[in-house]
């Protein structure tokens, strides 16, 4: 157990939860500090760029086994399983209408890729292996949480056609994620080697960067999204993401991910939506309150996970032996 | 020089909901339109800045749409219906063109 | 389908002064408001331009607000208080609106 | 608080041509101007959309102008010979200013 | 040949043009995949310099020779050459008004900046030397093209005044690549050095992200001016860059380049611009049709050159001793 | 003397110096080049953030002393006695009006951070060490200089209250630079290590691309603010730094900085803010002309700096044995 305070002391005093923090201050101080919209669309589409190239790469180098597609349908059926349970667990403590739980309850089946790429690097600083495809059941799990919400949220699922489906289905970061990830899987090595000066070096700093404006985005929603902030609402942000990574931690192990895999996994589970699905609940359940899921995703899960969460996984992938 | 009456329409909506107002213009052959980004804004549902944002979500666009008058109320009613469930406001006010084949 | 005539109050000022003014709307209850950046521009101040700007200085943003005639002069009273003695220009027209709860 | 009526000019006009519509607005002395970018648009020729695009080519700006009635025509007059053969809209609409001396 | 096929292959299947690909893709599924606008230009301004610095650097290194201003005035040369081919072309095969025409050839006999790196990409991967110069000349064929094709349009060039010649000769992306040339010159290896980090290591890198943008932009605009794209304007956008490839080659075995150079000259001819010559074209003769130069030359010629004009222009100049 | 004439003369064959003269070439010349405002900001905070970073992890390493307190203190009292001397200075000599000389004494009492960074560069390439925590010292000369200006403008500070403080205070510049330092300093050499390759690697780079940024608004803006510029106001501009500097020498000499520090301290106080200052003055003296003080900052008093001014200090602080 030692080394898992230990790993989550470093976590916690790491330059990307620091620059999250400072975001979070700057935000709380009401600092005019920010990065225009530009330069943050520009910093997702390369992190997304980069780890789906990076994983693509990996699987190229590691070759492809029956386990990706499994861990594929794996990930498809956790995310449209948690909504489920999240939605369950909101109507019967947090007193939310209907549609606001459908609308929560699809975040936190769906994922943060951020929060995965933080799990990313701390497996990288402690050494540790990973499947190269964990990318790939990330963009995988974007979606089905989303198809079942709104069919929960029900009667309000008429603006759920197939435009709606298209959008979400081909939206801009799902192609650029398995876009790269198969573009890495095509040029391999060769291919990671010739472009890593960009996607890889630099690739710490600038989530360092993109983390700062996270915290600035969180602390902001926080300050305005108070109001809906009830201990019941809270409570949920920290619990669920418990319940995710110990149902992401079990099926890991029974599919056989390396210990690595199996804290993405758990991270995945753990981790909730706050670009894409959003923007899908704007459209399919415009009622719901975007100033309640927004900031309960970014200013709650998040930097639990970021904090405590991913050592926390990481530890519990790597007991077992 | 000769000009023409005819009405513009403006239309703050969430960006989610863009493409959705723009394709109920092109289907009521509304001739053209453009859209302009804000910055930041408040209204019923709280405020919001683009600042740092990387979805679309919390963001509002402007679209507006010179027509003839004739063709307001066809667009305003399918309008209304989008816009009423979303995070929006629309108004309408006269301005006179140069070209009145272009409407 | 029915609307409802309000005013539209446009405010060109310069960026550092426009937390100021969203602060006054805010304080005379406006309702709402947008704001929409400027590209470049000119006035009596000079022409300026956002390319490659750093600073906030030097650029003009837009604010619009649509309000009930009724509370125009309660805000402009003020608005051109503050606005008077610094880069800026305000402008009323007309619109109608299709929800009026929304003023 | 008193206002003074007075005229709004909106040019929207594809990005290469802005420079020369800004010159034809210094030459006639429209007194200021604003421009505001576009993000997409829909015409006659076509339709859109500023992302990703590294040109001028296939934006619209939307330049928008106060000036005293009496200057409308001779701005609107070489302004249109100017904006004929491109892509553009030219709309006037009335405004009030509050400051009458800026214009 | 074998190596003419194994280099094709190579390019083929090299992270650049499978993000072009990407970019392609992600338009035909109309995904809204998008890179923000401000990003677009960064990366088309941070690719100038480094390819006009490095040139610069390369003079100094290697030191000035005649074929500099030899190259520098064949360039403008074959630049105000070639729409008058094209011009011919165009007339007698595709029925396209005199003023479509001339639009259209000014665009052929200018150059494409981001074809000529895609080109030095190849050359350095096949660890083939060529001019640093080389991009003194790329800037010294923007223009030429488009001061000819003008004055064929004829009784339209009305509004080509001293004016638009001005803004066309310092337009912005001559003055930084002709900027970045001279800077590199002066301050030689050593600048090359303390900036190597920059624009060297990550060079390829952001040349992917760049392409994947330009595959967006070239894919909407080919569903968007799909209706003016009649076979003959289709073979137009494809044995036009052969025909250039063709004087090109010529031109500089003439002069005496070395192979590297050759196959850059014959890339600069081969390749269409779709940035500066489209803006040039609004301003000067509005009444030729964006909707058929853009897509023209960055859906058609710009993709063919990346795929098959490169590598063929390689091995025609490396095959002749 | 002979390396101060060789020290100048490296420094004005930087890359750094000549994209600066660049940006004001293209300026003069009217090209169109341009780099966007997102573009232009994000550079700035990746500048700002990657300065306070490798000084707080400096810090780290060389451990805390007691001469970090002292200096902040004399940079601070430096920063509120600068725009006292300066103001006698404008109003004895140039006829400014009480005001535009208020504003103009606030810039030259604060500083500009992108000078401390090309001194920084040139302490780097000749190899002199300097203190960590002069970017702290940086920070805390941004803010009295404005207290004390607008003091002096008397009458006029009606609109200088305690929420124009607030927003001073914290403005983003400040936060991002002591932020970073502080998360520099609590990470340490670690923590710069895993983020180097974005923060120390291209940084050189990126500030020649912001210089030709500066340079363009340098250009325009002296392009512009033309009237303004009597011989008097001209003169201030570049003896100003000057005293300045003779003053930021003697204040480190006392203090017992080293060379390095020390070139650094006169750099800081021979410098002109015109990014924060600017935006405050706007606020608190909207009656001082922006056309005024803004050129001559950036026009004059940054060029000289750059030029001459830098290496002039650095060969002063290093000539004292
Ligand atoms: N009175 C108003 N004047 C100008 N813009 C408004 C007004 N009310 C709302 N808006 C804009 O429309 C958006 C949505 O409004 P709402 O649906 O009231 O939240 C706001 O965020 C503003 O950008
Ligand atoms: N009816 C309209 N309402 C608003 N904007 C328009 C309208 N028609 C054209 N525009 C704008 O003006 C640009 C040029 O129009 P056009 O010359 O018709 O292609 C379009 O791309 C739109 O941005
Ligand atoms: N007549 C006008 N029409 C449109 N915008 C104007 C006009 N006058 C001024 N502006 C805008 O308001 C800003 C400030 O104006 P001024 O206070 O006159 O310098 C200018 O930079 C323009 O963006
Ligand atoms: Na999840
Ligand atoms: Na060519
Ligand atoms: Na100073």
């Amino acid at each position: 157990m030692n080394s898992v305070l230990e790993l989550a002391f470093a976590n916690l005093t790491s330059p990307m939860i620091l620059f999250f923090v400072l975001g979070l201050a700057a935000a709380f101080l009401k600092s005019d500090l920010n990065i225009p919209e530009a330069i943050a669309k520009g910093m997702a589409l390369y992190l997304m760029m980069a780890i789906g190239f990076k994983g693509g790469a990996g699987v190229a180098e590691h070759g492809l086994d029956a386990t990706l597609f499994l861990a594929l349908a794996t990930g498809a059926l956790l995310s449209a399983l948690l909504p489920l349970i999240a939605f369950r667990f909101l109507i019967s403590t947090t007193g939310l209408s209907r549609v606001d739980a459908a609308a929560v309850a699809a975040h936190y089946g769906s994922i943060s890729i951020v929060t995965f790429l933080a799990a990313v690097q701390v497996l990288n600083s402690a050494g540790i292996a990973y499947e190269g495809y964990m990318v790939a059941v990330a963009a995988a799990m974007e979606t089905p949480a989303i198809v079942v919400a709104l069919w929960m949220a029900k009667g309000r699922a008429s603006s759920f056609n197939s435009a709606t489906m298209r959008e979400i289905a081909f939206n801009g970061s799902i192609v650029i994620l398995i876009g790269s990830f198969i573009i890495g899987g095509v040029t391999g090595k060769e291919g990671l080697q010739s472009i890593s000066a960009f996607i890889v070096d630099p690739f710490k700093g600038v989530l360092c960067l993109f983390l700062l404006d996270m915290g600035l985005i969180a602390g902001r929603g926080l300050l305005e999204g108070r109001r809906h902030f009830t201990p019941a609402v809270i409570g949920f942000g920290i619990y669920m993401p418990l319940v995710g990574a110990s149902l992401g931690l079990a099926a890991a192990m029974l599919i056989g991910l390396s210990p690595g895999g199996t804290a993405l996994l758990a991270t995945l589970c753990a981790s909730a939506s706050y670009i894409a699905v959003p923007a899908a609940m704007r459209l399919a359940l415009p009622e719901a309150k975007p100033s309640l899921y927004i900031p309960l995703s970014l200013g709650v899960t998040f930097p639990f996970n970021l904090s405590i969460g991913i050592p926390l996984y990481l530890s519990l992938a790597t007991a077992v032996p | 020089m000769k000009t023409y009456p005819k009405k513009r329409i403006d239309i703050m909506v969430e960006a989610p909901l863009m493409k959705r107002v723009l394709e109920l213009l092109d289907e009521h052959e509304a001739g053209g339109y453009t859209v302009v980004p804000a910055l930041a804004g408040k209204g019923n549902d709280g405020s919001w800045h683009r600042d740092g944002l990387v979805g679309r979500v919390g963001a509002v666009v402007q679209i507006f749409c010179i027509v003839d008058e004739s063709r307001v109320d066809e667009i305003l009613d399918p309008l209304f219906a989008l816009v009423s469930r979303q995070i929006g406001v629309v108004t309408v006010s006269d301005v006179s063109v140069i070209r009145s084949e272009h409407f």
